[in-house]
């Protein structure tokens, strides 16, 4: 866990209100595993109060990127950074993909919206370690998809403006028939119904599944415990999001 | 050189800012973002008799300067702090303040006296802002009696320090300050969070699972150092300043206000080294006004000129 | 077309916002920058029986989402109310709410007779954050019983709306808010502001010159909501819900919590026609989620799944 | 008064830390009168929540200009307004100085740090209506004068390094010896204590003085009744420096 300022490299826009941050930060882009989070300070005054939480999109050399839309205070803030300023981080944060078990050969990674987060950065490692690697990517429309970076993507958008005509969980239904992929593996990042989705299908094709959560956090580092996760079993027993999570075996939490 | 510490009933802390309740874990979890033995003491997560999971989710809120939270007492419990937690602490030089919560009087008595017999802790701060389980839910804090009287039969179980940690949402916390005072109590930590609500108007639900939450960070500030301003006219012993404090200006202004220590929350999820930047820019502060003693600030603030109450705000 | 109007004991307001007490002064300062007449109802800086000179400066603070104020009432008079105010006002096709303070029981009394003589004012709001000079300073909002017995006294002389201001700064409003119920007022405005306070650490001085002032703004809206909704759920008069409120999505958060209509205050600082765009954003929002009248969202907060109290925040 | 969203021309540093912000405000430039101010949006959120006052500088055609020191987070921003971009302003407000009495000839100026402000619009409408002015300017140091668009200027710098050492009021003293100058009229900006100063500077030497005050503000409007200005006579009687000022004739108020 490291505490940073870190050099804007850049803030690119890759699709409508959705942005790619690159910040200068060796020590994070050498520490830093798939499904891990940072933690941004947005403002220097107190406007947002809290820091606002990213998966890794990808590191490059020296370089960790960031993808984010912009929907409120801090992400509009994001959006505003100047390259050559400087950015308050902390992280690489909680605990990522388990992608390197050698009980399975493909990796489904599936995202929606802006749940392609940490897709490319597993790409890569999954790249490395020797894993196929199959991408299902769902939008509310094509001109949302933000494919590169990754590999063997099929697209499903709400829309039907691309790919196929409805959610990705459809997708991967169709990609994946009933018993076809004992061997294949699910890693989800998007939106919780989407995930809710995801680990039913994930469920009655028992399929492993590992999904990476967004909600509610204060301080990113496990000393609030207000990002607390249903875990599945006893009524009422949580972990914490941000350092047992974001990412999760479905099998494991109640979404 | 600044002198920074100060005691209380004999026991020393390094310096005059402290990690508040809650806000900074059991104080090993941060070690790699901050050196805690540079903090003037640690306050521990309240500790339960029982191991706690807290409320469900949402539990934290942002709001205009502030935050809305609902933990619920999530904690370990005083046996796995003991065997856990306590351990690292004593090797690190550190005060530690253990905090202590309960929903009934007897409680409040078990768990202190395991942190008494497992030693290691250096102080206790007590947390009366639970539900009394016996009366229904009602508040111990919010109860003068009740506040007392747990103060009373905590006194006759140790010789520590002890410090009963008061809430805001009463009609005059000085009150409350004075009857622990009157029960033996060494100092009062003020404030807790305000309790306060925000909704998602879409869904038309409460941002909390459990509809309302407590109040902290820097929107709070006005109305805790209002508080430890009463409370420390109306007291003679300690009054630790919570609320809102980020800054080392901030604490000064409690430390003006009469607080002879300060405690920092929020702030911490934001800078876990939050409170170290606090208490060494008072001490930077203080060289350059020519202070030689953080204590000499405290209660100095000049209110001649102000006008009576009587004349006050409407 | 959205249904905005509602009455209180069958007096008409156009709309579920109006200008708070203090914020907004007589009504007629500012109509260079926004018609006043597209505002639900506009309430009166407080008037007492004698002019009033305020207290010196600083009477204004800014602070973290919020701002302190210790006004100390100025006030032209109910008299000069009378002469120069009232006839601008009712050339205006506005609800007048004249907001009434008063430092003894027979000056409310007093205020409230003038104005009931002069007509005019369509409803009155009590403010009863003031201190009680016969009781030594103690603030009458504050004290229950001096609440009540305040309310008693209006409500034999005016058959017009009577509406009880309450202050946050106690332990249980609703408690208070009964209490008034109970002696005939036909609703309550909730809250008046947080007691809060600020130093400048350079002079040591506080930045109000009456030491402690109230504090209002974004900062306190958590606080607000919370107490409009523990009022809401325990009287059946309409609850006037203030505290912050500066979007339409600020009100729409209050109606849900249980607030017939709300005040804008220290938004209007910012934009005197805070409170005409509030009252046309809600107005619009209704349209958009197909609601056909803003009365439909009071009280709506939808808590299923809330865990009980008992479990609840520590 | 108007409310307008002013479009920026633009911000330029005049000294180190002081800039000239100019917007583009036609009526406002019309309506405006020296030694009135506007109130100005510094953020869009609410940080700070309040407006910043700000006398006009200068107008010049449609444009309306202030100067202004960073010293907060107001500050800080508006020396981060884009050329381009809007700004939310409320004015004129206040009442300003009363240059166009017949009873005297000689305008002197007298501006602290700052109190520069107001200055060079009255420079503008005395010599429109004919007034002889004179200048006198002080700063701690000479790198922060700010002497453009005035006439007649002397100084004086606390630290001696331009003109008299010492400040703007002993200036007075020594540019109007007693009795020399009963057809003159002071006119002062600048912080409390100066003009606390140059008050009783003009009572000893029984010269008429008008000062702009500065002061906390909530409003700027007069709604609020935030901003008392203690007058001479009964104790404790205010006015508003919102409305009743900025500018007060010193005999009338007690600094
Ligand atoms: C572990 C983790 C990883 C994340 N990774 C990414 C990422 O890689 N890219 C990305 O764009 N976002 C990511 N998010 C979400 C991101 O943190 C939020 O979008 C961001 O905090 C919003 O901040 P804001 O100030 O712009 O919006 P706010 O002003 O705080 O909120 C604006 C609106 O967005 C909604 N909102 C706020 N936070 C969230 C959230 N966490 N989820 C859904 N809606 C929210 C609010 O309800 C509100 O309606 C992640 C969240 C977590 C917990
Ligand atoms: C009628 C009027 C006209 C003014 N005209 C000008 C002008 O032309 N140019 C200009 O630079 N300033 C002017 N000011 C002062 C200006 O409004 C403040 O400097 C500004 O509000 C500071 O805002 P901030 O957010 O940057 O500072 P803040 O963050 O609010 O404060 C930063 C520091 O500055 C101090 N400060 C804040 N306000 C004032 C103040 N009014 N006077 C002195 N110290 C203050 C604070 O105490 C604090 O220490 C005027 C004020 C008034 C009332
Ligand atoms: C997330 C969170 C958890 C807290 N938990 C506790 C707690 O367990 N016990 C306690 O006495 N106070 C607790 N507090 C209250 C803080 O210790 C402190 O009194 C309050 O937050 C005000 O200070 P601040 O504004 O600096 O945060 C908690 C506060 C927060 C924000
Ligand atoms: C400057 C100022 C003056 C006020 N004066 C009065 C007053 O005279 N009477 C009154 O009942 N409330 C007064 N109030 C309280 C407001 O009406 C309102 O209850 C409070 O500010 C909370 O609302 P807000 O956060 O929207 O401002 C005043 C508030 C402010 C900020
Ligand atoms: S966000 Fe604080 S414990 Fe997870
Ligand atoms: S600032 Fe509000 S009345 Fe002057």
């Amino acid at each position: 866990m490291l505490h940073i300022l870190a050099r804007v490299l850049h803030v690119t826009s890759v699709a409508p209100n959705v942005y790619v941050l690159a910040f200068h930060a060796p020590d994070l882009a050498a520490a830093v595993r798939p499904g891990q989070f940072v933690n941004i300070l947005t403002g220097d005054s107190l406007q947002p109060l809290l820091r606002r939480p990213f998966s890794v999109y990808r590191t490059e050399g020296d370089a960790v990127e960031v993808i984010f839309q912009r929907v409120g205070k801090g992400t509009a803030a994001l959006s505003l950074a100047q390259p050559g300023g400087f950015l308050d981080i902390i992280g690489p944060l909680g605990a990522g993909f388990h992608l390197d078990d050698p009980r399975y050969q493909t990796a489904v990674l599936i995202g929606g919206g802006l749940g392609v987060a940490p897709l490319p950065i597993a790409t890569a490692a999954l790249q490395k370690a020797g894993k196929r690697v199959v991408t299902l990517l769902g939008a509310r429309t094509a001109g949302q998809l933000v494919e590169t970076h990754l590999e063997n993507v099929h697209v499903a958008t709400d829309d039907g403006t691309r790919g196929l005509h409805g959610t990705v969980v459809d997708l991967a239904a169709q990609y994946l028939p009933v018993g076809a992929h004992e061997d294949a593996r699910l890693f989800g990042c998007g939106p919780t119904p989407m995930l809710r989705a995801l680990a039913e299908f994930a469920r009655t094709r028992a399929l492993e599944c590992e999904v990476s959560l967004e909600g509610q956090m204060a301080c990113g580092i496990g000393i609030c415990q207000g990002c607390p996760v249903e875990l599945t079993g006893q009524l009422r027993t949580y972990a914490l999001m941000c350092k047992d999570g974001p990412v999760f075996n479905t099998r494991d939490i109640v979404i | 050189m600044v002198r920074t510490e100060f005691h209380i009933a004999g026991v020393h802390f390094k310096n005059r800012v402290l990690a508040a309740s809650g806000t900074f874990g059991y104080g090993d979890e941060c070690t790699d973002l901050v050196d805690v033995q540079r903090l003037g003491g640690i306050v521990t997560k309240s500790l339960s008799l029982k191991p706690r999971d807290g409320n469900p989710p949402p539990r934290i809120v942002e709001t205009s300067g502030g935050m809305l939270n609902s933990i619920g007492l999530a904690n370990i419990g005083v046996h796995r702090f003991i065997a856990e937690k306590l351990p690292r602490l004593r090797a690190l030089d550190i005060t530690v303040v253990a905090n202590i919560a309960a929903s009934s009087v007897d409680e409040y008595c078990a768990v202190l006296d395991l942190l008494e017999e497992a030693g290691g802790a250096h102080a206790y701060e007590i947390n009366v802002s639970c539900p009394n389980v016996k009366e229904g839910g009602l508040n111990f804090g919010t109860d003068c009696a009740m506040t007392a009287g747990i103060t009373r039969r905590l006194r006759a179980r140790t010789r520590k320090p002890l410090i009963l940690k008061l809430t805001p949402n009463v009609a005059q916390i000085s009150t409350f300050a004075r009857a622990v005072q009157d029960e033996g109590a060494d100092a009062v930590s003020v404030i807790n969070t305000l309790i306060g609500m925000a909704i998602d108007i879409r869904t038309r639900k409460p941002l909390l699972s459990t509809v309302t939450g407590g109040l902290s960070g820097p929107a709070i500030k006005p109305v805790a150092l209002a508080k430890v301003y009463e409370t420390a006219r109306s007291v003679h012993i300690p009054v630790i300043g919570i609320g809102g404090i980020s800054t080392p200006s901030d604490a000064i202004e409690f430390f003006l206000a009469g607080a002879t220590a300060v405690q920092v929350g929020t702030a911490n999820f934001i800078d876990p080294a939050a409170g170290v930047h606090v208490a060494e820019g008072i001490a930077t502060w203080c060289t350059t006004q020519g202070i030689d003693d953080v204590g000499k600030l405290v209660g100095t603030l000049d209110t001649q000129g102000g006008v009576s109450v009587l004349e006050s705000w409407l």
